[in-house]
């Protein structure tokens, strides 16, 4: 199959989205129906190309003689990519409900389109300097998202999350730039592209210099200590903090990651080095403090948004073990986490929406009222606690396998540290389940007389994300077995 | 535990937490309380409040007097740059102490350059004063330059001093005597002496550039100061019948435009190989020397006419 | 007959959710803001109850064929690669298998009348049945991560249980009950992370599978699991430091609850330290090491905690509470030391205490209900008007204090001789005298209700002497664990052998 | 020798003369005069350019009668015509984008002096770029620095008055290094070409003769370009100046005046002394050091500044701290990356104030941070290259920034000793002005609140009400996409120009 | 430093102290006419060495007396021109100062830059 389809499904949305404010729609109707039209079409093209495996890349332009602008698919592309076509759609779905009540719709789904194909544009970039010019456009699109109520919150917000981002990538571009200088090519390849010879005795500095990128492109994941924006971008719309802050932005961060360790520097350089310990320790440390401020935390979205920080500290910690057993769990938990937190997401924001109650204490008694949601949100909890036969359990025990079998003292203080926050997930899950379900004796059910399940358009993704859930828990086989092979190209 | 303890003091200790503990009251649990947060408080006096303040600020720091700090920088300021310029003289001394000695023949500045110009000055620029062929022939560009700093210089005072001409004519009759000297005889009768010497010295001088000390520069200072006394012994209104801006501009303009033109041409000449066929004349004749002649009085034109506007300028801002 | 495994299991988790289900179908059509369902007619409610009846002793029947009849097993899938959802049957799953019908059977017709006054029964039997059906699949499941999932799942089964009347410190203590037991869950997990590293396979062999060659060199971080992982399974079978959850959430459920809690659910925790120290990592392993002799400590300062709590508290479901913990530390330390012969006394406590403590907690239950007495103290002069239930409350609190020739005697004697015959050391001497001591607190917190029952002395002097005594529906089953508690004292060499031999396959 | 040849001389000399001619015409006519200059010059220099591009090498102009050494010459190769063509273009579209502002600010009867001034700081920069006469050099300076004086105090306040005459004390003390350090070379030369002075350097560096005063004469000449230029602690006149003076010549001067000064340097280090001698002397590390200060400086006086043209103003202080940090590397690369440098900061440098200026006539012509929110919504082509200028700055990709960073980022790592701080200086400084401009950009982009809307009138501005300013921020916007995207045959003629620079 | 040698260009050694003392008045003055002054001192430092440059001991001025053109016989005419030049630009650059300087005066009323620019910045503008 022709490698045009790789640009076409990256510059698709950019065009779509580029439409949106100056197409003349009579009516909410039509812009729905061309913002879905598109939106699917660009999935239904993705997912097409995910099926033909295009092997050839496809140079775009080029900056500079040996810096492209190019795309190829690879196995990680493959996985970042499906997730995004796959999730994408459904939360198009949800978000024209949601989005009744928000305004400037044209606007918001313009650059909702927008990010679509600067996500995939990540997922399918060929080499560093593709990566990292996309990552940058995503800050930029997604922050008209975090904009978009235009109170003076949401400005602060998006004003910290354009700091942290940006500021990241200054410290990530040092890191682009040290690829390009020492590796023998600025693509991708399976296993890094450091050339050993040019780096001579500059180890210490590359390692160095690793450290640096890690953390520039982690503050998009939100580790600590880079963790404050997150859950300030809470105040984005439901659909955004739900697609762009559990799913895209985030996990194009965790992607890029990826990139960097184990496609561009190589693992065989960083394993077993102090660079290691010194990136692994702020993971360790974010996977509790995540859960922890999620505890303390009585706003619905932004315990979600504290819940999102430690897991993706999960995918980080996959990462840093620099295994292909790491790599593969990381991955899986992208994949799952994916679906768990959109799904609670999702529920969180079809309350508010429904209600107009942001915080855990107002939802006494909710379970009897729009029982659906809150059982999809009990499930989503459960899969995030990590129940067997649910998705986060498989996830989970991979990431675990990888830590044990590395053998590293610092990855056993990790296990443990995802067993503690197991636990507290469960504490900060499970009190608004039981809340909901199980409100105190004498609870007055006429002050939430209004409260009812939302409609179709809403909980149809639940619905979905609910069954993929059980389906992933129960059934992971093919998903591991082809992230495994992903992980075999490492060595 | 002591009976003394007040109670809530005694919750705070380990033992009643261990107690508690052992009791199986939970300690965690029931700290898992939902208060509800504040939500964000919208503040909609902050962002002019803070202007105001941010306005009070700047009245404080760059106040000097209300600001001891900026005192110490500057003090510290002038400190270093006054060591500054201690290094500089020290490196400049050690540099001159490494330098050729002055005043031997032996020194690369001596060198075919120089040479050619003293040797072959007279045939190649007909000019009998080295020192004006060098920068009205040999060097001319610079020497072109030189003229428009001067010219743009005086834009600038222009730019500067010039008063608009409704202002000026109020100007004239509230203030115009400040302006105008007493009718001083003898500063008249020295003025009428002395100024056309004057002015016909600098003629000359700017005539004879090439064949002896002078030229452009000179001259047209000379005739300036003459202009000068002239004004002031018989004020604006004399001077004005034969000199005023207008004068001033089509004067300086023409010379410059004149003195680019011909350097134009034989610029271009020169760098194209061709011969500027401009007749050299004799030495030592008045007529010779090709532009070198033309060049000199329209660098004394512009002279003049700056060196008298400079001086209205200061005096009045206008002629 | 791997089918009737499943079916068994599967037959009330499936009949729970359904309850479940159509109570909210119900509310669905319901009118009122609160979708309140009105109470249903005694004549609905006898269905109910048929149905509950009817469901447990099915599955009571199919669980008990498929357990007795020899050992065998089904995978039901792969959960992921390498790790199937698998059950067996073996002698160890035929004791809980058996015992938690029993309970289950007993408690459930006692309810049938008890439940009247708590309300929401459809809610109650939805989750009883469900805990059922989770706690047969816990002891048929065959391996360890099968295991955790239905150790997992009898937590949240069996919380809403707790939680039942709904005031807020029946919620807290379910939230209690919840977390003290998903920590106690993950701490299992991080050991099971690891032998599955290290262990040939996470199936149950008795004398455990774990591969010494691998484990070569790792031997400190898998004893540190193993610690863990007894510490943890351990918070459900209420052992320090996780014991906290059993005292708050006993008061506050309903009695049928609360017996099945302390009969059975908390030797879920028992089973899983089985599991785990006999039929994974193998008693070798540990034994000797700094794990054993931590764990010793624990149980028995658990047994002595216990029970001196027991003896100070006033509230009486509560003292029962405090005195599970510390019976069921008795069984922990038949563990502990790892000679067959504390295995097999621990085996028989478990037996016993389950049976003698689910009828105390329905005596207790049966107090609240007759006469909404539940401070010890208002207990004065109670054997006048039910005598038949003080009797049963003194025959099993007989048996529990291990008087001769009641069961609780039988256990603790094999204990003891455990305990000393194990080289242990200084536990062999230290623990027997624990147990005595905390045999006498037992004595001293439970006779003494038996004494100003029938002896109230002056105080009693205006007590009214109409009779209470409970219906049949709830006596009998009293009657029956009473009797059994006995009984079971008097003939329990068919136990002992059974047991005994059970504790030779594993050491 | 063909007619191309001598369209380097002809556009000075038609600067030169424009000059005077303007100061007889009026405003009117004078602005009109001076456009057409600007264009045709541009014309003239592309064509250069071409020629250049063509032959691949550069070649000697006599000015007069006279070869090297007596007479005086200039020299043009691409660098010299690249630089020659951006600056007009730039110029050309500083003057379009701020003609409303002059004909506010400036009396009208003395228009016709500022476009003097401008024509003259055209010839001057012309001049300076091509020259290869070290004395006609240091005249040229002159010119510049008076009629860049005049540019500022052409506006009449307080401020540029002050600004302009601290900016002539700055540069004087500059020049008078210039100057004297000229006059050491010459001693220890006897030449003022530059080609021949080198070659004699080059002698007295083999034989080691006149060591010392060669070095202390190199760091003269530097130290007196650099305060020249603004470089870091020589900056206080250059908030105001940009600040306060009217808006095209804020623009030239921020984007050409210290640029021309900049491309003296450059041409004193490779055509005068040799840039091997400029490495082996200590005087680049100074530069360095300097350099990497100002960058950061400069971006915290500018997030400290809350007035939105003087934040602009010390953004530049930061830009020209980069530039010299280039130098500092004393590398190809280095260099390289500082040339890149002069034209993407000249083309976005610029291209921001002209925005800022439609910014602020969206709110009321206050500059100051407070007032702007939502002027985006009220101007919003000016918003748009506002944003665009911004990133550009901040360095992100597909804009002429984020090539600069890059090469700064790959002459870092080419040069061992220097590539950490200056790593870390080009991260730090990246934040710094993602703070401040991203700030800038968020708050114009925040609506106003209705009753403060209903409080001050604000005027919508769309493009038709300013087509000179819209037509030229396209223009800007275009090039800076431009650069940022097809940015490669400009470095490699980077490049090859500098190879047959020296 | 080689004292001998920069004994024997005294002249040179005194322009360039001149130089420094210019330099420090245009530099830390604060009054502005006297930084002008200081400004022509520099400058005049600086023509003072160019014509040193030049000079030849026992040489005449570089115009032709009697048709005698031998390099001998007059001193090196560059550095003179360059003077010429030089102080031209000096005069230009010395007005513009002062006008700048009447400027502000007339506005302020004092000469000393760093009040003018105090009260500069407390009128905001």
């Amino acid at each position: 199959m022709n490698s045009v389809i790789l640009v076409i499904v990256v510059l698709l949305p950019f065009l779509a989205g580029a439409l949106v404010p100056v197409l003349p729609f009579k009516n909410r109707r039509q812009m729905m129906v061309y913002v879905e039209s598109a939106v699917l079409l660009n999935s239904v093209l993705a997912i097409a190309m995910l099926i033909a495996q295009p092997q050839d890349s496809f140079v775009l332009f080029r900056f500079t003689s040996d810096l492209t602008l190019s795309f190829r698919l690879d196995g990680m592309g493959t996985v970042f990519a499906a997730i995004v076509s796959v999730l994408w759609p459904l939360a198009t779905l949800y978000s024209f409900e949601y989005m009744k009540h928000e305004g400037h719709e044209k606007v918001f789904f313009a650059f909702y389109v927008i990010t679509y194909g600067v996500t995939m544009g990540i997922a399918l970039a060929e080499d560093v300097v593709t990566m990292y010019c996309f990552y940058e456009m995503l800050t930029l699109a997604t922050l008209p998202l975090i904009m978009h109520t235009l109170t003076r919150e949401a400005i602060l917000a998006s004003r910290t999350y354009l700091y942290y981002s940006l500021g990241g990538a200054a410290f990530a571009f040092i890191g682009v730039i040290f690829i390009l200088v020492y590796g023998s090519t600025p693509n991708f390849i399976p296993g890094g592209v450091l050339d050993l010879a040019k780096v001579g005795d500059r180890t210490n500095l590359l390692l160095l210099i690793y450290v640096l990128c890690f953390f520039g492109f982690s503050v998009k994941t939100a580790m600590w200590p880079f963790s404050k924006w997150l859950p300030q971008a809470g105040v984005a719309p439901t659909p955004v903090t739900a697609l762009l802050h559990a799913v895209a932005v985030v996990k194009a961060g965790a992607f890029t990651v990826m990139r960097i360790t184990y496609y561009s520097f190589g693992t065989e350089f960083l394993r077993g080095t102090w660079a290691q310990t010194v990136v692994m320790i702020p993971v360790i440390i974010t996977i509790v403090y995540g859960c922890s401020r999620a505890l303390k935390e009585t706003h619905i979205k932004r315990r979600l948004a504290w819940s999102t920080v430690s897991n993706l500290s999960y995918i980080l910690f996959g990462i840093v073990l620099m295994s292909p057993l790491g790599l593969a769990g990381a991955l899986s938990h992208m994949i799952f986490h994916a679906t768990m937190k959109i799904c609670s997401f999702f529920c969180a924001g079809s309350v508010i929406y429904k209600t107009g109650r942001e915080y855990i204490h107002q939802l006494d008694g909710f379970g009897r009222r729009m029982p659906k949601v809150f059982a999809i949100f009990t499930i989503s909890g459960l899969a995030l606690m990590g129940v067997p036969g649910l998705c986060g359990f498989v996830s989970k025990w991979n990431l675990v396998k990888a830590a044990v079998s590395s053998e590293n003292p610092l990855a056993y203080v990790g296990i443990g540290a995802l067993l503690v926050s197991a636990l507290l997930t469960a504490i900060y899950m499970l009190t608004i389940s039981i809340r909901a379900f199980f409100p105190e004796k004498g609870f007055d059910y006429s002050t939430i007389q209004d409260v009812e399940d939302p409609n179709w358009m809403m909980l149809l993704p639940l619905v979905i994300f609910t069954v993929a859930m059980f389906v992933f828990g129960l059934h992971s086989g093919p998903v591991l077995s082809g992230l495994e092979s992903i992980g075999a190209l490492m060595r | 535990m002591s009976k003394k303890v007040s109670e809530e003091k005694y919750k705070k200790t380990l033992t009643y937490r261990l107690k508690q503990w052992l009791d199986g009251e939970d300690l965690f649990t029931g700290t898992v309380e939902m208060k509800p947060q504040e939500p964000y408080k919208v503040d909609q006096a902050v962002s002019e409040q803070r202007h105001e303040e941010k306005k009070r600020l700047l009245e404080q720091i760059y106040d000097i007097e209300h600001n001891p700090e900026m005192r110490i920088f500057n003090k510290i300021y002038r400190l270093f740059a006054f060591l500054f310029c201690i290094f500089l003289v020290l490196m400049l001394l050690t540099a001159v102490s490494n330098l050729p000695t002055v005043g031997s023949a032996d020194r690369p500045v001596n060198n075919e350059v120089a040479k050619r110009y003293i040797e072959n000055g007279l045939q190649e620029t007909g000019a009998v004063n080295i020192v004006t062929g060098m920068i009205l022939d040999y060097r001319a560009f610079d020497t072109l330059g030189e003229s428009h700093v001067l010219f743009v210089a005086t834009c600038t005072v222009l730019i500067l001093l010039r008063e608009d001409k409704k202002k000026k004519a109020e100007q004239n009759q509230n203030n115009d005597r400040l302006y105008e000297p007493k009718n001083d005889v003898i500063l008249q009768t020295v003025a009428k002496i002395l100024v056309p010497p004057i002015v016909i010295f600098g003629i000359y001088v700017i005539l004879c550039g090439h064949l002896g000390p002078g030229g452009g520069f000179s001259g047209g200072a000379i005739i300036g100061a003459g202009l000068i006394l002239y004004q002031n012994a018989f004020g604006f209104h004399k001077t004005e019948r034969f000199f005023t801006a207008k004068t001033y501009k089509v004067l300086s303009f023409s010379a410059l435009a004149c003195y680019a033109l011909s350097k134009c041409y034989s610029f271009y000449t020169g760098a194209n190989h061709l011969e500027s066929g401009i007749p050299l004349g004799t030495p030592g004749a008045i007529l010779s020397s090709g532009l070198i002649f033309v060049l000199n009085i329209c660098v004394g034109i512009v002279v003049a006419g700056t060196m008298y506007t400079f001086y209205v300028m200061f005096r009045k801002g206008g002629y | 007959m791997g089918a009737l495994i499943i079916l068994s299991a599967a037959l009330p988790i499936i009949a729970g959710a359904l309850l479940l289900l159509s109570l909210t179908a119900e509310r669905r059509c319901a009118k009122g803001p609160a979708r309140e369902v009105a109470e249903p007619s005694a004549q609905k409610l006898r269905v109910l109850h048929l149905q509950v009846l009817v469901i447990l002793s099915i599955s009571a029947l199919l669980a008990m064929t498929a357990a007795w009849s020899g050992e065998h097993e089904i995978t039901l899938f792969e959960l992921i690669k390498g790790i199937p959802v698998y059950f067996h049957t073996d002698g160890i799953t035929c004791l809980f298998v058996t015992l938690s019908s029993l309970v289950w059977l007993l408690s459930g017709i006692y309810s049938f009348v008890y439940m009247k006054h708590e309300g929401k029964e459809k809610r109650f039997y939805g989750f009883y049945l469900m805990s059922y059906g989770v706690l047969l699949g816990l002891s048929f499941s065959g391996n360890l991560v099968t295991m955790y999932l239905f150790y997992e799942l009898l937590t949240l089964a069996s919380m809403p249980m707790v939680l039942h009347n709904g005031s807020r410190e029946a919620i807290m203590a379910a939230l209690k009950y919840l977390f003290y037991s998903l920590c106690g869950a993950y701490l299992g997990l991080f050991g099971i992370y690891f032998l599955y590293q290290y262990c040939d396979t996470l199936a149950f062999v008795p004398g455990g599978s774990l591969n010494l060659g691998l484990a070569q060199g790792k031997e400190g971080i898998l004893l540190l699991a193993v610690f863990l992982m007894i510490l943890g399974f351990g918070a459900k079978a209420g052992m320090l430091p996780l014991h906290a959850w059993l005292p708050a959430a006993h008061p506050v459920a309903p009695s049928p609850a609360s017996a099945v809690l302390s009969g059975m659910i908390a030797k879920a925790g028992v089973l899983a330290t089985i599991r785990v120290v006999f039929y994974v990592v193998g008693p070798d392993f540990i034994r000797g090491t700094w794990v054993q002799t931590v764990w010793m400590t624990l149980t028995l300062l658990t047994v002595f905690m216990g029970s001196m709590m027991a003896y100070r508290e006033r509230v009486l479901k509560k003292r029962l509470a405090y005195s599970t913990v510390s019976q069921i530390s008795y069984i922990l330390f038949g563990l502990s030391v790892l000679s067959p012969t504390a295995m097999t006394g621990s085996l028989l406590h478990v037996v016993f205490h389950s049976i003698i403590k689910c009828s105390l907690f329905l005596i207790a239950g049966i107090f609240i209900f007759q006469c909404r007495k539940t401070e010890v103290s208002e207990l004065a002069g109670i054997g006048k008007r039910m005598p038949k239930t003080l009797w049963c409350y003194t025959f099993a609190s007989l048996a529990l204090i291990g008087i001769p020739p009641a069961s609780g005697f039988i256990s603790k004697w094999y204990l003891a001789q455990g305990a000393m015959e194990a080289g242990v050391g200084a536990f062999g001497w230290i623990g027997p005298v624990i147990l005595l001591i905390s045999a006498l607190l037992t004595a001293g917190y439970l006779l003494p209700i038996t004494l100003k029952g029938f002896f109230p002395g002056r105080e009693g002097a205006g007590l009214s002497v109409e009779n209470q005594e409970p219906v049949l529906r709830m006596l009998v089953p009293v009657a029956i664990l009473a009797a059994l508690a006995v009984i079971l004292g008097l003939f329990p060499n068919l136990l002992v052998s059974f047991f005994s031999q059970i504790a030779g396959t594993v050491m | 020798m063909e007619f191309v040849q001598n369209f380097p001389f002809f556009s000075i000399i038609l600067s030169l003369f424009a000059g005077p001619l303007c100061s007889i015409l009026n405003g009117k006519w004078a602005k009109r005069v001076n456009l057409a200059v600007i264009t045709i010059i541009l014309a003239m220099s592309s064509a250069v350019l071409a020629f250049t591009l063509r032959t691949g090498d550069s070649y000697v102009y006599m000015m007069g009668h006279f070869p090297a050494p007596w007479g005086n010459e200039i020299r043009v190769g691409m660098l010299e015509a690249l630089m020659a063509v951006f600056f007009c273009l730039i110029m050309l579209l500083c003057m379009i984008g701020g003609v409303l502002e002059r004909e506010r600010e400036i009396e009208s009867t003395k228009q016709n002096l500022y476009y003097i001034m401008v024509n003259l700081l055209l010839s001057s920069l012309l001049a300076l770029i091509y020259t290869n006469d070290l004395f006609t050099a240091y005249v040229f300076v002159e010119i510049n620095t008076i009629s860049a004086c005049g540019l500022i105090m052409i506006r009449q306040n307080g401020r540029t008055f002050e600004a302009a005459i601290r900016y002539m004390i700055m540069s004087l003390l500059g020049s008078g290094m210039l100057l004297l350090g000229i006059c050491f070379l010459y001693d220890l030369t006897g030449h003022l070409l530059m080609s021949n002075i080198k070659e004699q350097v080059a002698i007295l560096n083999a034989s080691g003769q006149y060591h010392m005063p060669l070095l202390i004469t190199v760091g003269l000449i530097s130290v007196g370009i650099a305060i020249k230029s603004a470089l870091f602690p020589f900056h206080a006149w250059l908030p105001d100046a940009y600040g306060y003076s009217t808006l095209s010549s804020a623009a030239i001067l921020s984007s050409l005046v210290s640029k021309g000064y900049i491309f003296l340097l450059v041409k004193i280090f490779y055509r005068v002394i040799g840039f091997d001698i400029v490495r082996d002397s200590k005087i680049i590390n100074v530069l360095f050091v300097f350099g990497v200060i100002g960058m950061i400086m400069g971006s915290i006086s500018a997030i400290k500044e809350s007035n939105i043209r003087r934040m602009i103003a010390y953004s530049s202080v930061a830009q020209i701290g980069y530039i010299y940090m280039g130098f500092g590397f004393g590398t190809e690369l280095g260099m390289i990356a500082s040339l890149y440098h002069i034209i993407s900061h000249a083309a976005t440098k610029s291209l921001l104030f002209v925005a800022a200026s439609g910014i602020t006539d969206a709110s009321g012509d206050s500059t100051d941070f407070f007032d702007l929110t939502g002027a985006g919504y009220r101007n919003k082509l000016a918003g748009i290259a506002f944003t665009v200028g911004a990133l550009s700055m901040v360095g992100f990709p597909l804009f002429t920034g984020f090539i600069s960073k890059l090469l700064f980022a790959q002459a870092a790592v080419d040069s061992y000793h220097k590539l950490l701080p200056a790593l870390i200086a080009l991260a730090v400084s990246t934040i710094l002005n993602t703070v401040y401009f991203m700030k800038t950009v968020i708050r114009i982009y925040t609506p106003e609140k209705r009753e403060v809307l209903a409080k001050k009138q604000y005027q919508v501005i769309t493009m038709k009400d300013q087509k000179w300013k819209s037509a030229a921020l396209v223009c800007f916007i275009a090039i800076n996409l431009f650069f940022g995207l097809y940015s490669e045959p400009v470095v490699g003629l980077l490049e090859r120009g500098l190879k047959i620079f020296a | 430093m080689n004292l001998a040698n920069l004994f024997n260009n005294y002249e040179e050694a005194v322009a360039m102290i001149l130089f420094g003392i210019g330099f420090s008045n245009l530099l830390l003055q604060k009054n502005l006419i006297k930084k002008i002054i200081g400004l022509n001192i520099m400058d005049t430092a600086v023509y003072l060495f160019l014509a040193l440059k030049g000079y030849i001991e026992g040489r005449k001025a570089p115009i032709v007396v009697n048709g005698v053109q031998s390099v001998e016989a007059y001193i090196n005419p560059i550095p003179s021109g360059l003077v010429l030049t030089g102080i031209v630009v000096s005069v230009s650059v010395t007005a513009l100062m002062l006008s700048l300087t009447i400027r502000l005066y007339r506005r302020y009323h004092t000469l000393d830059l760093d009040e003018i620019s105090t009260r500069l910045k407390k009128e905001g503008l």
